[in-house]
């Protein structure tokens, strides 16, 4: 059974920001691949990236620390990283922990755009 | 309680699986059917199996890293056969009427003198957010933690939910 | 196969659960997930479900009743404590890449001497259709079948279902 | 989690049969109960028995064998027992097995007074 996969998607021009689809669940086995495609990518200079949450079925915290790891680096190079539509199960996972508050969550691609600052 | 003292009324099962990450979404599985089977609504049920997903992904990730059996490992580092370290993680699971109680079991370095989990998220953010949400997540969700720390070796841990949840943190 | 040689690059869990039919359907739920994880398709899954719920419920009905341990038995000659006759039901799962092996193990009074399932559905129509069916369904729903009789007591049922599927009866 | 539940309909003016819901899995968890219910219902010399499978999902041999009991303890009194669309995976389970020869099974509402014989 597969349960992850990623979706990195090809820039694209006049966006400013890379989009990644997660699929599936992220807990402490999936996450070393996670981390390893989306450093990589960070590697291409990247510093908008949005991470679409929308097929995200389970996140653990394995996987909430790999999304603190990637906000962190984005920052060091004032870019950022923004989560778009978690499920409802990931929303509450964030809410309940408190992360709502620290992750820039979006819940309509239409207001992708505005959210990255700068 | 004795572990091995059978409580009236109540279905006893144990499970016991490899030090190995991909486990992990076997053992969610079966936890989340036994916690809707004692009628765990959805938002509970989603907690314990967080929570028993953080114990066990503990239990792979830190108990036997000193025997080379870790995912956190480098490959050169990693002993050649998991199995003959005699690395064990057993579940138990206690199905009672009103509550479920997870007991997981590991013979491994055990947690004493090992850096403790945060104890809020500002705690965690100013640790730079790269560890000790796992124990944090088990003691929010969950009703009752209890780590025990036996003679011999390893860890057991002890959390128990109930049915009219008291839970202290939704 | 010896019981205890891992094989590379499998999966190898075990499950222990009391004599009871209530643990049935969580049986089921959890073989159920598993062998959609191997990768199996509703119709297999739903074989290999039914198999392994027939073993269990052979080893909880049929292996300790001699100890007074069966649903079978009026409650007159229950015996008191089920537990106190060290009664066992383990199920062994070996998740590999292209099969799912499940190895039922009892330590009860063994399958040797008993009156066997039926062959055919003929056979079980003759016999009234009053038992005899569960073993049919195993040997039918799985692809490779094994009852051993260990010296000590019990039985030992290994099943396997692979992938692509050279089952016989579909 | 309840997996188990049965509904003996009341008799009806101007229906020669009683029908009979079960809900949930017969196993040989649940089959105590059915046998027991069942039984007690023949007692009230029903002879022309309906039971409704639409939310059976799962049959185990103990389910069947009770069909096969209920079956014969009918034909004994020369009633019969018809069985109403079974879902699809207990359908396959019977086809399977060569069970869909010994029983009789009815697919629609409409064909279910026919079915009884006499
Ligand atoms: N079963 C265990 N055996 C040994 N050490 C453990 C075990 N569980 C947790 N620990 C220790 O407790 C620490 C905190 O765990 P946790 O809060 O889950 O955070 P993290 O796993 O991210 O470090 C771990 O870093 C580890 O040192
Ligand atoms: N694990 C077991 N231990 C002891 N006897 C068993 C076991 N499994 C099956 N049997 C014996 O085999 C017989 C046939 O089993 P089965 O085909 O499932 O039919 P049924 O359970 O309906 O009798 C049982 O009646 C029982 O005597």
């Amino acid at each position: 059974m597969k349960n992850y996969d990623l979706n990195i998607q090809d820039p694209q021009d006049g966006v400013a920001f890379r989009k990644v689809d997660v699929i599936g669940c992220l807990d402490s086995h999936t996450v070393v691949g996670f981390e390893k495609s989306l450093h990589s990518l960070l590697d291409e200079d990247v510093t908008k990236l949005l991470i679409n949450l929308e097929q995200l079925t389970y996140i653990s915290s394995a996987g909430i620390s790999a999304l603190m790891g990637l906000t962190h680096r984005l920052r060091q190079r004032d870019g950022e990283l923004v989560l778009l539509k978690p499920t409802d199960k990931v929303h509450r996972v964030f809410r309940t922990l408190g992360f709502t508050n620290i992750f820039k969550i979006v819940e309509d691609d239409s207001e992708v755009e505005a959210s990255f600052k700068g | 309680m004795s572990l091995n003292t059978p409580m009236p009324d109540t279905i006893d099962l144990e499970i016991r699986c490899p030090i190995e990450t991909r486990v992990l979404s076997i053992l969610r599985n079966f936890v989340t059917s036994i916690a809707a089977y004692v009628g765990f609504n959805a938002e509970e049920t989603d907690k314990i199996e967080m929570a028993v997903d953080e114990a066990c992904a503990n239990v792979i990730r830190h108990a036997y890293k000193h025997l080379g059996v870790s995912p956190d490992l480098p490959e050169a580092e990693q002993a050649e056969d998991a199995n003959a370290a005699q690395c064990t993680l057993r579940l138990r699971l206690v199905l009672g009427e009103d509550f479920l109680k997870i007991i997981i079991i590991d013979n491994g370095i055990g947690m004493k003198n090992r850096p403790p989990g945060v104890d809020s998220l500002e705690e965690y953010t100013e640790r730079g957010g790269t560890g000790g949400l796992g124990t944090y997540i088990i003691k929010n969700f969950m009703d009752e933690v209890e780590y025990d720390f036996p003679e011999e070796s390893g860890t057991i841990l002890t959390m128990t939910k109930y049915l009219i949840s008291t839970a202290k943190s939704s």
